[in-house]
């Protein structure tokens, strides 16, 4: 069986279906890329696929408490330090290993630096390093690179790599070219929603009405 | 024949087309004769004039708290059901509930001022009325501060449920905090010995009144939200498209 | 959950994480409201069970409206949603630990506050009791609240409006007892109805405030 | 014109306060309902 | 400047803005003290030219808060601070909403929370110039406590711990004019200090909030 | 005269430099990309810069009220619409004509929606489109095209190549490639500020007791 599989997939944000007639599925040791313009829905997918909101219309089929979502914002507190953060983390998710999770994204240095004494790019990377002590499967991210340099987008891939190699998989949105050669892309344009036709449940409390 | 059809928007908008005007007009003439008539009565022996204001009174107070029980079932039904104009009807209601609550609260404070020597008083059952009308502004707040709608009726429903609890609880509380100067209730069992009939079918009928009242204000603004709801949609659709 | 609770507290005492800025804060409170009232011992003593009641609950108050909001705004709360606990327990947890940085320190410098208002002295124990007793439920009706207002921005006096009003019954059974006890009459019915309460709202509420939370998140 | 005794500012007062209190519900009720349907309207007519 | 202003305005009549909120705040405090306190005309009126004080200096101190942290968060206030307005106008100017959106309502709705608190009828009149003369230092205070604070995660209850002390003149100044009028007293003397204080405070304060604003922007 | 000119500058981030050495000037028409590794102190540069701090060392030359910075925090109040939040920056710099900014990001058909329902990229576009209603020549922007799909970065590119035909200039930290083949590359990486050196002014409070 799939680590994740999606069928016929729709999510709505504000009231209104973004995306619609969305289907894959994620063998352990894949990748999937998703791509489309701004706005298209990306991060309401994901957010749907990392249980955050219900989807209108579809299933979405995987174990309990497989998923990690890696969003906008990294979740750190300014006032821990990194390696803090990151044990606080691994707790909640009975993960461990954070030496290998700083180590992985060359945080050794900094890791009694509080996060609000960090950069853009190394908060960014204190982020991403959560992911491995999470201890999950599939790996939900939005934008990860944003703000990475090209040394930490490398030692990103490799990280992911990794993750696959153990039987992981990554569902990712992005913009940029991430280098990842094996990984499988999805553009989303086609899927974008058609305002007009009817689901049989309302994507929105607004929507009830019209 | 399911009561559950009239909570489709659209079924509810044909429904109440037809039933509108009779409750508008019966509403018109019930609150005007019951204030009309109640306003002419005799003056009472010891109270003199100001008994006229009992017919603004009683019926408002006894809206205020029957309108926030009708809220709290519209809640449950949305939690319950997910019927749409029933949160919608929640949200309609709250303004009539406050504006209720504000009339017996207003009119009692008048009223006290020549009974008691003093526009306030911490009688438990104005307190109640104070912490009630505390609880609708809170959830009218509630209500304009979430802009997503579907979390906003969430939201309000739970605040209905808990603020129910706590609304009771405090009428308890403040009961045992104080022992109040307020009349009790004297249209409940024994109702004739207590109020003449001279009084009695005037106070009948402006209950009625606002009751009436109530429904056409309901209906009325229910409306007026199922419309922009259905008009922010269609707007949000063509944005998208 | 220890490892959340460790880290609430961790981060409240950390630069700007608030321990301690709740007896501060009522502890300005005692010291203004004799500016206001005048210092007489006559006008202060009677109502300073009440003013001492009310202190401890606008102090609760204050440092309840960012509980969840810092969590939600760093995507934290995002993160703690998907993360093997129940939301319900992470609630609980939350309440927990905004106990022990405000509600408790509170309890242990009520003493000090009396003194400051003329409370009787044979009444200070009392103030003791019914802090202990009532300020768990403060905070948990707190964090109901802040889990209302949660994806609001400057929820902060919407949260005070909608948690005052749950707030009353507790006030008036904890004022009561420390009134009781200074005039010296019989404490057991009020401290009674006060845990009640106190166990009724660490018991249900949870639930709603984890159900606004879920609301909120998505 | 009845005469309302001693306590005819009172009686008046309460009957005014409640009076215009529900006045103003009624209008504010009305008025938003007419405003909502014309801009329905006016949605269907150009939309 | 009068854009800024606009905009602050507007944004406190949005959804969650915050206008009329210091009302229920006020309505709130004064609904719970007798709550605290008790019921009695004869214990409740004599405090109440203090607590009704003490609660519009609350009302004020609540929503100041996130005065400039909002602007932080999101970056206006960088963005502010590079515009071509002096730093100074920008605070004067949001302390003026502020003031608008709170001090004005509490000072309109005043007299109907001094009848909750029993306050004599021929202390209203004085009750609202003092209010109206004294809250636009508060707001001007609070904006420098704000300015103080605003990089700080969980500011609310530092500010209060700072502004509260500078409010101190403003509130013993602002009560004794209350209580004089209730008890029917000549009320110059502190309605001319409580003046003096207020302009002052708009003349001078500005720069020192401005000052603050620019190191935490550092 | 160019527009700005940065001689020896040194700047600092918590007490210590992060980059030292730095000079460069901007005329009229140019752009200058800063490039180096995460937490080197593009960011801190780039405040000063804009003068939201004081540099440590070398000097800032510039007119007054000539630069227009954009960070990592766009600045929009989630409760206005787009065209609120823009119409607000035009007024405080008297720049005007929203329109046209607006119509440069795409965000025309997007006007009236409040901010807080526009998705990370949209944001992104309405925070660079507040930089047309400056009306400043110095454009100072820090990561730009974060969250941006490919047609808008093509889209910034224009209004970026418009600004400098006009006589504007823009400065710009960034990590990944914005298809400006005019742009001049600055790699700070051999300004990062060694330790030990000591500068005439300490670099923080803590520094001057070192
Ligand atoms: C200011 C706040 C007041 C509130 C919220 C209030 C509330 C109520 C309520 C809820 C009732 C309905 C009782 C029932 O039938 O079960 C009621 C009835 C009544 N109230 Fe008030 N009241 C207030 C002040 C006063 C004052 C000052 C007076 C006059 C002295 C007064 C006189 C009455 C009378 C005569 C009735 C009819 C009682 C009866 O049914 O016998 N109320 N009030
Ligand atoms: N609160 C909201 N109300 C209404 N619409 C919203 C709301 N939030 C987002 N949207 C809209 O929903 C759509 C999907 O947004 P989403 O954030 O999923 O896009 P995205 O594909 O992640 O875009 P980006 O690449 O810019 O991050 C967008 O068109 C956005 O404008
Ligand atoms: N408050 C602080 N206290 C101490 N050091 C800090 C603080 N903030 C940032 N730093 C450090 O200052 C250095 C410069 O940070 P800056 O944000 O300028 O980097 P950057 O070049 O913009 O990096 P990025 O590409 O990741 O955005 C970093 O090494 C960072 O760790
Ligand atoms: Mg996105
Ligand atoms: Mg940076």
């Amino acid at each position: 069986m799939s680590l994740l599989s999606v069928h016929d997939l729709a999510v709505a944000r504000g009231g209104l279906r973004t995306v619609e007639g969305v289907t894959f599925a994620l063998e352990a040791g894949q990748a999937l890329i998703l791509r489309g313009p701004n706005g298209l829905g990306k991060t309401t997918l994901l957010r749907a696929v990392a249980g955050l909101q219900a989807p209108v219309a579809g299933r979405i089929e995987m174990r309990e408490d497989t998923v990690a979502y890696a969003a906008h914002a990294d979740g750190l507190k300014p006032a821990l330090t990194a390696s803090e953060n990151l044990a606080f983390w691994a707790q909640v998710f009975g993960g461990g290993g954070i030496d290998r999770a700083l180590a992985a994204m060359d945080l050794t240095a900094l890791a009694h630096r509080p996060a609000a004494a960090l950069s853009a790019g190394q908060k960014r990377r204190l982020g991403l390093a959560r992911l491995m002590v999470t201890a999950r499967p599939i790996w939900v991210l939005d934008e990860p690179t944003v703000s990475l340099d090209t040394a930490s987008v490398g030692r990103f891939a490799q990280m992911l790599a990794g993750h696959m190699a153990q039987g992981g998989a990554a569902l990712i949105a992005t913009h940029i070219d991430l280098g990842l050669p094996q990984a499988r892309v999805l553009d989303l344009t086609p899927y974008r929603a058609r305002p007009g036709t009817r689901a049989t449940r309302p994507s929105g409390f607004n929507e009830a009405f019209a | 024949m399911s009561i559950w059809k009239y909570a489709n928007p659209a079924q509810f908008m044909r429904t109440t087309d037809g039933l509108l005007p009779w409750l508008v007009g019966a509403a018109a003439i019930c609150c005007t004769a019951g204030v009309v008539w109640g306003f002419l009565t005799p003056d009472d022996f010891r109270q003199g004039s100001t008994v006229k204001i009992v017919f603004l009174h009683v019926p408002a107070a006894m809206m205020a708290i029957n309108i926030w029980v009708m809220m709290l079932i519209a809640s449950l039904i949305w939690i319950i059901r997910r019927h749409h104009v029933s949160a919608l009807a929640a949200k309609a209601a709250a303004p009539i509930g406050a504006v209720m609550t504000l009339i017996a609260l207003a009119t009692g404070a008048i009223w006290g001022q020549p009974m008691w020597g003093t526009w306030w008083e911490w009688d438990p059952r104005l307190t109640s009325f104070l912490i009630l009308f505390l609880f609708y502004v809170g959830y009218i707040a509630l209500w304009s501060a979430v802009e997503d709608p579907d979390s906003a009726a969430d939201l309000t429903g739970v605040l209905c449920l808990v603020g129910s609890v706590f609304a009771l609880l405090s009428r308890y509380a403040v009961l045992f905090w104080n022992q109040g100067l307020h009349q009790g209730a004297s249209l409940s069992v024994q109702s004739g010995e207590r109020m003449s009939h001279v009084y009695r079918y005037p106070l009948y009928l402006a209950m009625l009144g606002f009751f009436l009242l109530f429904l056409a204000l309901l209906l009325i603004r229910t409306r007026t939200e199922i419309r922009r709801r259905r008009l922010a949609a269609l707007q949000a659709r063509e944005m998208r498209a | 959950m220890i490892a959340l609770l460790l880290r609430d507290l961790r981060l409240a005492t950390r630069a700007g994480g608030g321990f301690g800025l709740g007896v501060a804060f009522f502890l300005i409170l005692s010291a203004l409201v004799p500016f206001g009232v005048g210092p007489d011992r006559a006008t202060l003593a009677p109502v300073a069970p009440g003013i001492l009641w009310v202190g401890a609950l606008l102090a609760c108050l204050l440092s309840l409206d960012r509980l969840f909001a810092l969590d939600h705004e760093d995507g934290s709360l995002d993160l703690l949603a998907t993360a093997p606990l129940p939301l319900e327990g992470t609630v609980a947890i939350k309440a927990l630990a905004h106990w022990i940085t405000t509600g408790l320190p509170l309890v242990l410098a009520a003493p000090l506050f009396g003194v400051l208002l003329q409370l009787p002295g044979q009444a200070m124990p009392w103030l003791v009791v019914s802090l202990a007793v009532g300020t768990p439920a403060l905070s948990m009706l707190g964090a109901f609240g802040a889990a209302l207002t949660v994806g609001l921005r400057r929820g902060g006096l919407l949260l005070s409006l909608l948690v005052l009003p749950l707030y009353i019954p507790t006030l008036i059974f904890g004022a009561e007892i420390t009134r009781r006890g200074a005039e010296g009459q019989a404490t057991a019915t009020p401290l009674l109805f006060l845990a009640g309460i106190t166990l009724g709202v660490l018991a249900l509420i949870p639930w709603a405030a984890a159900a606004a939370l879920r609301v909120n998140l998505r | 014109m009845i005469d309302l005794g001693r306590y005819a500012t009172t009686v008046l007062m309460a009957y005014g306060v409640s009076i215009a209190l529900i006045v103003g519900l009624v209008w504010q009720t009305v008025a938003a309902n007419a405003r909502a349907r014309r801009a329905l309207e006016e949605h269907d007519r150009h939309g």
